[in-house]
């Protein structure tokens, strides 16, 4: 297996960053991580979990869609993308590089999302295995390997070295324009590893929920569980859960006028809030417990059902971590999904 | 914000102008043909305290580099006590902006009264000279505002 | 569909036509005089103005237009407003066409239909009527329930007296909800008078208007002996962004904007009455 | 603690001086804790909880469970009953709807300090005296609990109930806190200093409204916000403008009823030290109109609705002490 010296790794991303931006995890001032673009001196931090998660690349929290200018009775519509630079993510962990197929079904769906296809075209993934789960994490629940995840190029990372196996053409080209800092070596090391980290994952608290109830025959009986006015109840209403949330996708389309121009923007919205379904004919969804209904059935049961059994969930356990009242999926499977 | 030939900045002032006091002191300005800056915008409002701190705070995204907000003086107020409550509301605003690392500099709360068109005058030649000097409003821009 | 789905193509308001004191009928054609794109009976455009907004209105014109296509209007919020506001020859943004249609080449051919309009629920019906207009050969009997609010809120007043009831082949029948002086027709709800009218039991129906109406139109033509099966109904007004990615017009696991806004009432009633 | 409050809850539900009782709920980790409604002895007796992961402030649920049918046991610490009266004295509250029982706090810990100790993997979690002891994946780990307790325990300003029916435990003291050290040492930074520092902060907002949400102080019907109409509404800060005007015009609102419960701070996924504007307001409030605590009592005018006609005028903000412009 090629693997490169972790003290090489500035290195490394000094030389793929020649061609391309780098984007990598970095510890931030709060002690959590988030992405940043590699620039001399930024530290890769192996932090299991950025705080918001990687479909900011894709489906950025804020983008300008166009630009309108304006003049008597004439419109211009200007689109105002730029032909986009490829990318390079680094340290994608499974569930967030599995989060992006599921992505991938709502924006490559006909009619294609092209803002998210150009970026999605552009990116080469390198993902990170994970060997130290937290208590919070599911992904086995979804099938997903964390000790062996996909993207252009998968890693491993030891205690002195990354490893890593090309996966795509993409993938491998960044493997050989690297190949002056990497050598072949042993990758017996890998394979104890993802042994040892596997076994921690099978052990997983929420590692094999029941999930058999959450399917589309039974949509009418879960929609109208009684179960979820107790759930719902102390739902604040806000949008952590769906902002920190790899899979969420839900936006918004506005315009703002800067005064000498009119900029249409899409941003993130949140089935959480109250304003999210006001529409023409009225808001279909005036309480918390039918929001709350909806982010829960949209993730586990109406997905899957319109997408082959896909869950709209990867269990990174972000919501987890962050509900500020501590409500999440795994409360809502575990009430809902017995019998 | 502009620039005229000389480099020299010329800073974007908008100031909020009660209508009992501070409008009328504007008026006379002008009626005595007493030169006041150009960049002032006024905006009328009915009192001093109908400025909330979002007014503020949208005239600096919108592109001001100096935000002043003139009122009767205390004692004076056409509602009786309006210019007090903008008075304690203002000043926790600015202090906000300060803590927030805003140049204090950049707000202003000045008392001026119908029959004052020269303080009037003189306040907003003072106020634009203090705004200039610190130059464009960077810190509390809003970039799509901008003109390229 | 155009090719890039959120940026819309510039139109231009040829045609301006007040219907109603409150609804205005625009004539929008593309900058190159041509149609903008083709429709099917029953979707959606999204319209949009720069600075004020995106709303979904349904393409009120026949498919078998060639020239333009038409929006009728309501005045109700901001953008729509503004279209009420603007001049002929002001140019607004379109994007579409948008979700299914009426399956006016499919399961209706060949039958009997009804259409039950109100107020503004005239707009997507409209198109379909034209389309059969056009088609005519294709259709069995077709028979035209239409009530509004006074004789001033019929919209399409005078295409509905010139043309379509001057069609023998079409019967029309129109309600208004009070009596009013220059009024010698019916005078009442639509529910009612539909059940008055007694349609026959075999025809397809096609309903639009209010929610209030559309529930108890439907009660009633259960009454008669209607089956849900036969009763189809349009949501647009549950559309948002119009390529079923914003998340909002879900209704259990159906998107109105993709697997409608055109719906049986047998398809609704296996959802979630979240609507 | 957790026994006598459930027996107390108990006996309450069953002489039927109340219908439902909020408290908070065990969760999978025993950190993991949701506020929640009891409506059944049995439900108590499983699954009501009083830990040291109990933070947050119930009272703001009263607005809306105390307009429901039926008397509601609400159990109140004691930075909870300065929230609680302050909702009170905004008439948010039908107070006769409310049993108030004050309970004993020692200060909450903070998971997120554990995480960052050095707790991960955590499945179940302890206090035991100072030692707060971790089950993890990983096996048993130790913190000192001063360590990790919450930063606004850590400068909690009072251990006394304000309003209740009934107390639990011993009632404490109004304590005197350290709360303004950061906001004195923000403000001797230089103006450059503190731009920074704020950019820093604010630029990870993801704009998720945690903060105002769970903020007992912000019971708006409507928030301006989420009013399409307002021109303000975004749903994400476009740009480091937006970011500023939130949380400016967030912390303002609030001014002067702002009890400085600290809930902004502890749901922010983000960790930004919301606190930190709140307290400004809270200190300026302090020195230039008067000591003033929101939510202390039912009588004091409050200082944004009040004036003297001796008040400086705005232009204090310049002479004030502090740091220099650059």
């Amino acid at each position: 297996m090629l693997s490169l010296l972790k003290s090489k790794l500035n290195e490394f991303f000094e030389l793929v960053a020649k061609e391309t931006l780098v984007y990598l995890p970095v510890d931030n001032s709060s002690g959590q991580a988030s992405y940043q673009k590699w620039k001399e001196g930024v530290v890769y931090s192996s932090a299991l979990n950025t705080v918001r998660s990687a479909k900011d690349f894709f489906f950025p929290q804020m983008e300008n869609l166009m630009d309108f200018k304006m003049q008597g009775k004439s419109v211009e519509v200007v689109d105002t993308r730029v032909e986009k630079e490829d990318f390079v993510i680094f340290g994608v962990r499974a569930c967030d590089v599995a989060s992006f197929s599921i992505l991938d079904k709502v924006f490559l769906a006909d009619p294609v999302d092209t803002y998210y296809q150009n970026r999605r075209d552009h990116a080469v993934i390198i993902s990170m295995a994970c060997s130290k789960p937290e208590s919070t994490c599911f992904c086995p629940l979804y099938g997903i390997d964390a000790t062996k995840p996909e993207g252009d190029l998968s890693a491993w990372e030891t205690e002195d070295r990354i490893f890593f196996k090309a996966n795509t053409q993409k993938g491998e080209v960044l493997l050989n324009n690297a190949s002056r800092l990497l050598e072949e070596s042993e990758g017996q090391i890998v394979e104890v590893q993802r042994e040892t980290t596997k076994k921690i994952l099978e052990e997983l608290p929420f590692a094999h929920l029941d999930l058999s109830k959450f399917k589309g025959e039974n949509l009418m009986e879960l929609f109208n569980s009684p179960k979820w006015a107790e759930l719902s109840q102390s739902c604040l209403g806000c949008g952590t859960c769906t902002f920190v949330c790899p899979t969420c996708q839900c936006f918004d389309i506005k315009d703002f006028d800067t005064g000498h121009g009119v900029k249409r923007f899409r941003c993130w919205d949140s089935c959480m809030y109250s304003e999210f379904t006001k529409m023409a004919a009225a808001n279909p969804r005036l309480t918390q417990l039918e929001r709350f209904r909806q982010r829960f059935m949209h993730k586990l049961v109406y997905f899957p059902d319109n997408n082959e059994g896909t869950y709209g969930c990867v269990g990174c356990g972000r919501c987890l971590i962050k509900c500020p009242v501590s409500m999440n999926i795994v409360k809502v499977i575990k009430q809902l999904g017995e019998e | 914000m502009s620039m005229n030939g000389a480099n020299e900045f010329r800073p974007n002032i908008v100031a909020f102008c009660c209508n009992w006091c501070s409008y009328a002191g504007a008026d006379l300005a002008g009626t005595n043909r007493l030169e006041y800056p150009a960049e002032v915008k006024i905006v009328r409002v009915p009192c001093s305290c109908r400025v909330n701190p979002l007014f503020v705070l949208r005239a600096f995204q919108r592109g001001a580099d100096g935000v002043i907000i003139c009122g009767c003086h205390p004692g004076d107020c056409h509602y009786t006590s309006g210019n007090y409550f903008a008075r304690r509301r203002m000043t926790l605003l600015f202090s906000m902006l300060d803590y927030l690392g805003v140049e204090k500099a950049r707000t202003r709360v000045e008392w001026v009264s119908a029959a004052e068109g020269a303080k009037f005058a003189s306040v907003m030649k003072d106020f634009v000279q203090t705004v200039a000097k610190l130059g464009e409003n960077r810190r509390l821009e809003d970039i799509r505002c901008k003109r390229q | 569909m155009q090719k890039e789905s959120l940026i819309p193509s510039v139109g231009v308001v040829t045609d301006i036509r007040q219907e109603t004191p409150d609804v205005k009928t625009f004539r929008v054609v593309g900058l190159d005089g041509k149609k903008l794109f083709e429709h099917k009976c029953g979707q959606c455009a999204m319209l949009s103005v720069p600075g004020v907004g995106e709303a979904m209105i349904s393409i009120t014109s026949s498919p078998t237009n060639e020239k333009f296509m038409e929006f009728s209007v309501k005045k109700c919020g901001c953008l729509t407003s503004w279209l009420h506001s603007m001049e002929v020859g002001q140019q607004i943004l379109v994007r579409g066409p948008y979700g299914n249609s009426f399956p006016v080449d499919t399961t209706l051919k060949g039958q009997g239909l009804l259409f039950i309009a109100g107020g503004i629920g005239l707009a997507p019906l409209r198109s379909v009527i034209n389309y059969v207009r056009d088609n005519r050969e294709n259709y069995g009997d077709v028979q035209i329930v239409y009530g509004s609010r006074s004789k001033e809120d019929l919209v399409d007043y005078k295409e509905i007296l010139d043309e379509w009831a001057a069609d023998s082949t079409i019967k029309v029948n129109l309600t208004i909800d009070k009596a009013q002086d220059n009024w010698s027709g019916h005078v009442g709800f639509v529910p009612n008078y539909v059940k008055e009218l007694q349609p026959a039991l075999s025809k397809t129906v096609l309903i639009c208007g209010p929610p209030i109406m559309i529930k108890f139109t439907l009660m009633g033509l259960k009454d008669l002996g209607f089956k849900e099966t036969q009763v189809y109904t349009t949501m647009e007004m549950r559309m948002k962004c119009g390529i079923g990615k914003c998340g909002r017009c879900n209704i259990g696991n159906k998107y109105v904007c993709k697997d409608g806004p055109v719906f049986r009432f047998d398809e609704l009633g296996e959802l979630p009455s979240e609507y | 603690m957790q026994e006598t409050m459930i027996e107390r809850a108990k006996a309450l539900m069953e002489s039927k001086s109340v219908v439902r009782v909020v408290g908070w709920r065990i969760g999978e980790f025993g950190y993991d804790v949701t506020p929640s409604v009891f409506t059944t002895v049995d439900d108590l007796n499983g699954n009501f909880v009083y830990n040291d992961f109990c933070g947050s402030n119930l009272s703001k649920y009263l607005v809306r469970l105390s307009c429901e049918e039926g008397k509601v046991l609400v159990f109140l610490k004691p930075c909870d009953t300065y929230s609680f009266t302050q909702l009170l004295k905004e008439h948010r509250i039908h107070r006769d709807n409310v049993y108030a029982i004050g309970i004993p706090c020692n200060g909450k810990i903070d998971i997120e300090k554990v995480r960052q100790a050095g707790g991960e993997g955590i499945t179940a979690i302890r206090s035991e005296g100072s030692t707060v002891i971790a089950r993890t994946l990983y096996g048993e780990k130790k913190f000192d609990r001063k360590e990790v307790l919450s930063e606004r325990c850590l400068n909690c300003k009072s251990k006394k109930h304000v309003t209740y029916d009934e107390l639990l435990g011993e009632e404490g003291e109004v304590l005197d806190s350290h709360r303004f050290d950061m906001v004195e040492k923000l403000e001797a930074m230089s103006s450059n200093e503190r731009f920074e520092f704020w950019r820093n902060e604010l630029s990870r907002c993801i704009r998720c409204n945690a903060c105002r949400n769970v903020c007992p102080a912000c019971t708006c019907e409507k928030c301006i916000f989420d009013n399409d109409n307002s021109g303000v509404s975004n749903k994400a800060a476009a740009d480091s403008f937006e970011e500023n005007m939130f949380h400016i015009i967030r912390a303002f609102h609030v001014a002067g009823r702002c009890t400085d419960c600290g809930e902004c701070s502890r749901v922010c996924p983000e960790h930004i030290p919301l606190h930190l504007l709140n307290r400004k307001f809270i200190k300026d409030i302090n020195e230039l109109y008067g000591e003033y605590q929101a939510g202390s009592d039912m009588e004091t005018v409050s200082p944004l609705t009040s004036y003297t006609i001796e008040d400086d005028d705005p232009s204090i903000v310049n002479r004030r002490g502090g740091g220099h412009d650059a």
